[in-house]
């Protein structure tokens, strides 16, 4: 029901357009910024932060330990906005960790980048706290009943990231091929990362 | 506020609906909205918890058929207009402007602005440390209480028992920030829940739940 | 279910409205519309559960924006399309038909149909007296659940603590009822809760809630 | 938001006939009965049922008791359907009943009719059962602090009606003068029935 509708865009793309318009004029803002603004979310800002973060913490036991313990310091690490609150909860074979927002749609863009649109949507904002493992389910992640299901509903300036856990054979892989295995929705806590293809697993 | 936007719980909205390689943005204006929005904010034109009630304060039924960046753009216009920078009058002259003569270009830039960090979602001031109420491990309860402002506590939490599971320390205060009313930093608690408490017998086995609270949401019970 | 439909306390929706000297319809079709359905529930078509619950079930969104009597003809074509009485395409066929011939009457009278006492809203049958587990002055606590189907035990109660203050004795059991398990008839009683008890301190001075539940909705609790 | 759109009736209009067409077809409805009912509730039933139910109450002490012991029996004895589970309650000076249902829109039709829209209507609805007294003074009813204000929120089949106060000055009246002053809003419990006019309390 909160859809995209490409029938509604042209009056709101006009009223975007009108609103832009007086800010510029009353010198509020500049297209400039604007413009630059979004080019820093469509080409810097993204889930790939997230998975260098993983996957460094996958290899250095030390940034793993850093990271649990305040998330935001350690991504700083990396080069990435270390100022952002960013608590990082760890999966294990005992404990699943997934992050939601009922109220809005809080969401680690430092780490994550622009959430998708289910993210945001009525149904999983809705549901994450209630069914959660019927939700997970619908992701195609059927936890054992012996798994906790750990929720966390995102309420205030705090971020929350999971950090999945590592598949099995990757032992010999690199932080950067680890990196490219891990996806946003593991590290939203609705996905496992998966092993890579099946011959790697044999000669893990 | 007691409103739709409070969806913790709620039955009715389907299955979650997934898009194969969904694009950053959907169209050109919803990148515009969010720009427009972070700028907004990052030049203290309005805070966030100011945009979040202003969305909150949509009607009902406006809310749950709006994408999620039409009530972005809802709340800038909402704010911005509450803060007098700009008109509704203004706004909708230069919207039938631009409808009637769709060739009209944005105005040039006119004034130098500076450029503040903007990619991020940081409070607005940091705070200094307070004395906490409580301590991790501490057995709470979340009040029962239905403020008509902006609240960050959903009703599926009230009067029910936790644990205080992190302290984070202080924080600006939603409830009043988003009203003018000031910051007022108060401890913020990430708070542990069981699932059974939240949804009794219709709780899924083996659920916990975690949100942060403010100090001023808590009371402290027998353990 | 914990629908939108579930209004008790919630913020948003605006003041009051009165209509002065409101009309008993402001349309022809509105009285259609509960005319079929009074008729169709009569002849047993459906049953008020399922009325209700057929409106409960639609998309939030279209519950909101819909006027009441657009909900009544939502819930009886919902039922009626349900039980195999009609189809969805014979409806916008026969729709699209009216349209586009608008000078089409209706069919003539074809069955002859038994008169049923319709001008009520009395339970589907009597029930047989039943041993009530509890007792005027029984304080009780409404369970704190979560049902996906029908219920008549709205969240604003639910985890709270009141006090039973009528025997109303055996009443259909609305939540399998609405989907078609069975009648079930329970004692249904009246439950007082206290104003405090279920809005805390944003309780306004001297309230208390009287609501009807069904004896499974309650437990006993210590007084 | 959920008022009555005059521009969305053609399309309800047409699908309510495609309805009864499709029913009167197949034999599972006929229009004559649908017109009858609608005469019923258009002309027959309504709140002066109620409005006579009251002021036989005030005149006919043994009535009263009756009606606050068995409401539908009571009304049974004024030939209205005392089929209906009624539960009547009764205002004092110091306590103030009024009904709602948050749930739909559950409403005592036997005795007061059809309800009106306000009732219908999600503002009534929602707010009714967590601020009461500010409902009230939006229908002009402003209560001391002392009075306790009972709200009953319609969730069964049992329906409820509020006996209003009778007004002072009415002491000579008969019941079928009295029954002209009670309204509808009075029966639901968002208002009092008003004295008759000054020189009629000052008669009386």
């Amino acid at each position: 029901m909160n859809k995209y509708d490409p029938e509604q865009e042209p009056y709101v793309a006009l009223r975007t357009k009108a609103l832009e318009s007086l800010l510029v004029e009353k010198g509020l803002l500049s297209s400039e910024a604007i413009d630059e603004l979004i080019s820093e979310f469509e080409q810097d800002i993204g889930p790939l932060n997230g998975a260098r973060v993983v996957a460094r913490a996958w290899t250095d036991p030390g940034f793993k330990q850093r990271l649990l313990q305040d998330g935001g310091t350690a991504i700083a690490e990396l080069g990435l906005p270390g100022d952002t609150p960013l608590v990082v909860i760890e999966n294990t074979p005992a404990d699943h960790n997934m992050v939601v927002c009922t109220l809005c749609s809080c969401y680690p863009w430092a780490v994550l980048g622009l959430p998708p649109t289910w993210y945001k949507d009525f149904a999983y904002r809705s549901r994450a706290v209630i069914e959660p493992r019927a939700v997970l389910r619908e992701f195609g992640l059927e936890l054992d009943d012996e798994v906790t299901v750990h929720v966390w509903d995102s309420s205030s300036e705090q971020r929350y990231m999971v950090l999945p856990e590592r598949p099995a054979g990757t032992d010999g892989m690199t932080e950067e091929e680890l990196a490219r295995l891990v996806t946003r929705d593991a590290m939203i806590g609705v996905a496992t990362v998966n092993s890579p293809a099946a011959e790697g697993v044999a000669a893990g | 506020m007691n409103g739709v936007h409070d969806m913790g719980g709620t039955h009715g909205f389907g299955p979650v609906q997934r898009e194969e390689n969904e694009p950053t943005f959907h169209a050109d204006w919803e990148a515009r909205v969010l720009a427009m929005n972070r700028l907004s904010r990052a030049h203290g034109y309005f805070n966030i918890d100011e945009f979040r009630f202003g969305i909150e304060s949509m009607q009902p039924a406006h809310y749950l058929r709006s994408t999620y960046y039409e009530r972005w753009l809802a709340t800038v216009e909402y704010n911005l207009i509450e803060k007098g920078l700009l008109t509704s009058d203004e706004l909708d002259a230069r919207t039938e402007l631009l409808r009637s003569q769709p060739e009209t270009g944005l105005p040039q830039h006119i004034s130098a602005e500076p450029a503040p960090q903007i990619a991020r979602d940081t409070p607005e001031t940091p705070a200094a440390p307070l004395q906490p109420r409580f301590a991790v491990g501490d057995p709470v309860l979340a009040r029962n209480v239905h403020p008509t402002g902006h609240t960050r506590m959903p009703r599926y939490i009230r009067g029910k028992r936790g644990v205080i599971h992190l302290l984070h320390g202080p924080a600006i205060f939603p409830d009043t920030n988003a009203l003018g009313l000031g910051e007022n930093p108060q401890n913020l608690y990430n708070v542990r829940f069981d699932g059974r408490e939240l949804w009794g017998d219709s709780a899924e086995p083996g659920q916990v739940l975690y949100i942060d609270l403010w100090e001023s949401y808590l009371e402290p019970v027998q353990s």
